[in-house]
């Protein structure tokens, strides 16, 4: 404790005097101060390790332009969409659509992966955090679009047809992970982290794109 | 002011809501619901332990806090609320309300901040640190949030308090953002105050202390910000480290105005 | 084996404790365990020695159409009628029913506000016990949310 | 011990509304610890309230009823500068005694 607090002092005094008492305070030294107080600030706890703030360009590109207030340059955002797309595991045995009623299970457990959590707590969703899916569970949260008649909307009648295809492998690939379609999106990448496996991610689709599911009622 | 919020709330749930009358009036239940709670604040008992805790004599040294200077002068407790995190030239350092009091329960009463620091929530010192800190908010209710930001160190302090606010990581990607970033928005039935400004009295930053009837806790910023962390999928901030200082000094400054009507009972 | 004196010593123990907090001797009640324990309305009833009971708009139950927490469920007990010698407070489908018992007396008014658990939606029911041994209830639905990110 | 209760006693007219909030954890008995075992039950049995040391409320509580209880009621005929005291007594025979001067 003694000991971090020290580490951080001489980082913060070195700051003031780049930083001065008049001038705005440097951007490069503050990202390298903050990274620095990161590193003093957080621990390990239970099954979640400090080294998960150690994070991916995607995420440091996208902190950057929000602390900056701007939206990412046009090609940068590609270049990143195009990188997370290339992680998308598509299904190995081809099917897309599982079980929409262990979809629903799934879009309403938030749980999972807090330092709270065991390593063997099954992991949640997280869909009506942010999301209205079916009409019948009034608690949801408007983070993310409302999810409702998600296939209807989008004409599909039957997910195994070709029509549909588009639809199904976009929204495959955006559970898998969101930022192949918006690099900056505020959505998980819960196949590329490891959130949910494949055949979870394929009951979700189910509840989204199943005619016989109460999203598309 | 708490229900102007929710009316303004209840009518862009209209707007927005495909589901219709049934969740407009969930919204208007809960509301009622919470209005209910209001008289009858379990914190008052937390407040109540917290001003005895600050007149009585104890640690090595036999001393009680009245000689604690958080930031208005020693043994000042009306109105400082408010003004905190803010520099202190004894320490040389930025201070959130329980770290400063760490401070003084080291330096006044002989006690080991860096157990206290150490201990978790809701256990031995820790108990007497969240009464302390809910009586010390107290003393500031309807006052309004005007930290100090004239100090270099302050104002670095709100620019590594933004950088952590946008920080993106851990398994879900998420930042302090993702939720509070925007305005008008909820998570299941809660709404999120959009924290990148001043959010409006008794909302976000000025809600705090409050008492969680969800589990009977009484919890202090430290403690809040610490569940943000831990749902958000990052790992353990230290209590009262700088991370989660500065974090309150961006939080703060940002609620410029708004009146704090702490402590606040709260889901 | 507890030696005479120890339970002596415990007998004292516990006046003392009584005296010092100012506990009077004619608050010294058993508490009903029975009552607190019983499953339903009616067997709550029973348990107290109480009779059937008949819904009347005399009594009322105030609580929230729907509870954000059922942690804490703001419930408020009153009746009209006079003789009244105990108002209740039950949750029906709670592992136990019976919430709160308040003995009525001259000096305060038959109206009582309390929080309680409840475990999930259920009808909450006020009932009025009276000093010639007629009972009537009223009751609301309380429906109880899933609230936050927790899941 | 236990910690003090907040007791405020407001007259209005020859009535005094009373509210009471106690620190008390009220275990249910229901609930599991974090290794999965069984917390027993551990709450306020009794409440009982006087008015200058009169008796006007006794009441009895099961576990069902929320942590850190509140109460209110009606004293009828107290004034203000009465006295209003409050006891309770939990299923451990633990008790807690605290008076308030009705406003």
């Amino acid at each position: 404790m003694k000991k971090q607090y020290k580490i951080t002092l001489s980082v913060l005094a070195a700051a003031a005097v780049v930083a001065g008492c008049a001038t705005a305070p440097d951007s490069v030294d503050l990202d390298k101060l903050t990274a620095d107080i990161v590193k003093a600030s957080f621990r390990d706890k239970g099954i979640v390790k400090a080294s998960v703030l150690d994070t991916d360009e995607t995420n440091k590109a996208c902190s950057a332009a929000d602390v900056a207030g701007k939206p990412l340059d046009e090609k940068t955002a590609k270049a990143i969409e195009a990188t997370n797309l290339k992680t998308v595991k598509w299904p190995t045995n081809g099917k897309f659509l599982g079980d929409w009623k262990e979809g629903e299970k799934l879009a309403q457990s938030g749980r999972g992966l807090t330092w709270t959590d065991k390593a063997d707590t099954p992991n949640g969703g997280n869909c009506y955090n942010c999301h209205q899916i079916t009409k019948e569970e009034i608690s949801f949260g408007t983070i993310g679009p409302s999810l409702y008649n998600y296939g209807k909307i989008r004409g599909v009648a039957d997910p195994s047809s070709a029509a549909a295809k588009p639809v199904v492998e976009y929204t495959w690939g955006k559970i898998w992970n969101s930022k192949a379609y918006n690099a900056c999106s505020n959505m998980p990448r819960a196949g590329h982290m490891g959130i949910l496996n494949e055949s979870q991610v394929a009951h979700i689709v189910a509840l989204l794109l199943d005619p016989k599911s109460p999203v598309n009622k | 002011m708490k229900t102007k919020n929710a009316l303004t709330w209840i009518a862009l749930g209209c707007l927005v809501s495909t589901a219709g009358w049934a969740q407009k009036s969930a919204v208007q239940s809960i509301e009622e619901y919470r209005a209910m709670l209001q008289d009858g604040n379990p914190a008052d008992l937390f407040e109540a332990k917290g001003e005895g805790l600050w007149k009585q004599k104890r640690g090595p040294k036999n001393a009680s806090l009245e000689q604690c200077d958080l930031g208005k002068g020693p043994g000042v407790f009306k109105g400082v609320f408010v003004e905190l995190p803010r520099y202190f030239a004894d320490t040389k350092r930025v201070q959130d309300l329980e770290s400063r009091l760490l401070t003084c329960m080291e330096t006044l009463q002989g006690l080991n901040a860096a157990e206290i620091a150490k201990t978790p929530f809701g256990k031995g010192e820790q108990n007497n640190m969240t009464a302390l800190a809910t009586w010390i908010a107290a003393e500031s209710k309807d006052m309004k949030f005007s930290l100090p930001q004239a100090h270099a160190q302050e104002k670095v302090f709100y620019e590594v308090g933004k950088r952590l606010f946008f920080q993106r990581a851990g398994a879900h990607d998420f930042s302090c953002a993702s939720c509070h970033g925007q305005d008008n928005t909820r998570i299941r039935l809660q709404d999120l105050p959009n924290l990148t400004k001043n959010p409006g009295d008794g909302v976000g930053f000025a809600a705090w202390p409050a008492y969680r009837v969800s589990n009977g806790q009484m919890w202090g910023m430290q403690q809040r910000l610490n569940d943000c962390y831990r749902q958000q999928r990052f790992p353990y901030p230290g209590f009262a480290s700088d991370a989660t200082v500065a974090l309150g000094v961006y939080l703060g400054v940002n609620s410029k105005g708004s009146a704090s009507v702490a402590p606040a009972i709260k889901r | 084996m507890q030696s005479r004196r120890q339970a002596l010593k415990k007998t004292a123990l516990v006046a003392g404790l009584l005296a010092s907090t100012g506990m009077f001797p004619q608050f010294a009640f058993a508490f009903s365990k029975e009552a607190f324990e019983a499953k339903n309305l009616a067997d709550v009833l029973k348990a107290l020695g109480a009779g059937a009971p008949t819904e009347s708009k005399d009594v009322t139950i105030t609580g929230p159409d729907i509870a954000e927490n059922g942690a804490v469920v703001p419930l408020g007990v009153s009746t009209t009628l006079t003789g009244v010698k105990q108002l209740l407070v039950l949750v029906e489908k709670n592992p136990a029913a019976l919430i709160a018992l308040f003995n009525v007396t001259a000096s305060v008014e038959p109206a009582f506000s309390i929080r309680g658990k409840m475990g999930q939606s259920s009808d909450v029911y006020a009932v009025a016990v009276m000093n010639d041994g007629k009972v009537f209830f009223a009751k609301k639905e309380v429906k109880v949310t899933l609230g936050g990110c927790g899941g | 011990m236990a910690d003090p209760m907040r007791i405020r006693a407001q007259a209005a007219g020859d009535k005094t509304t009373v509210r009471v909030l106690m620190a008390h954890e009220m275990e249910s008995g229901q609930r599991k610890d974090a290794a999965g075992k069984l917390v027993p039950a551990w709450y306020i049995q009794e409440v009982t309230a006087t008015h200058n040391g009169k008796p006007v409320l006794t009441a009895e509580w099961g576990p069902a009823v929320s942590k850190n209880p509140f109460l209110q009621f009606v004293v009828k005929g107290a004034k203000a500068g009465d006295k209003i005291a409050v006891t309770w007594k939990d299923s451990k025979g633990e008790t807690r005694n605290d008076e308030a001067t009705v406003s």
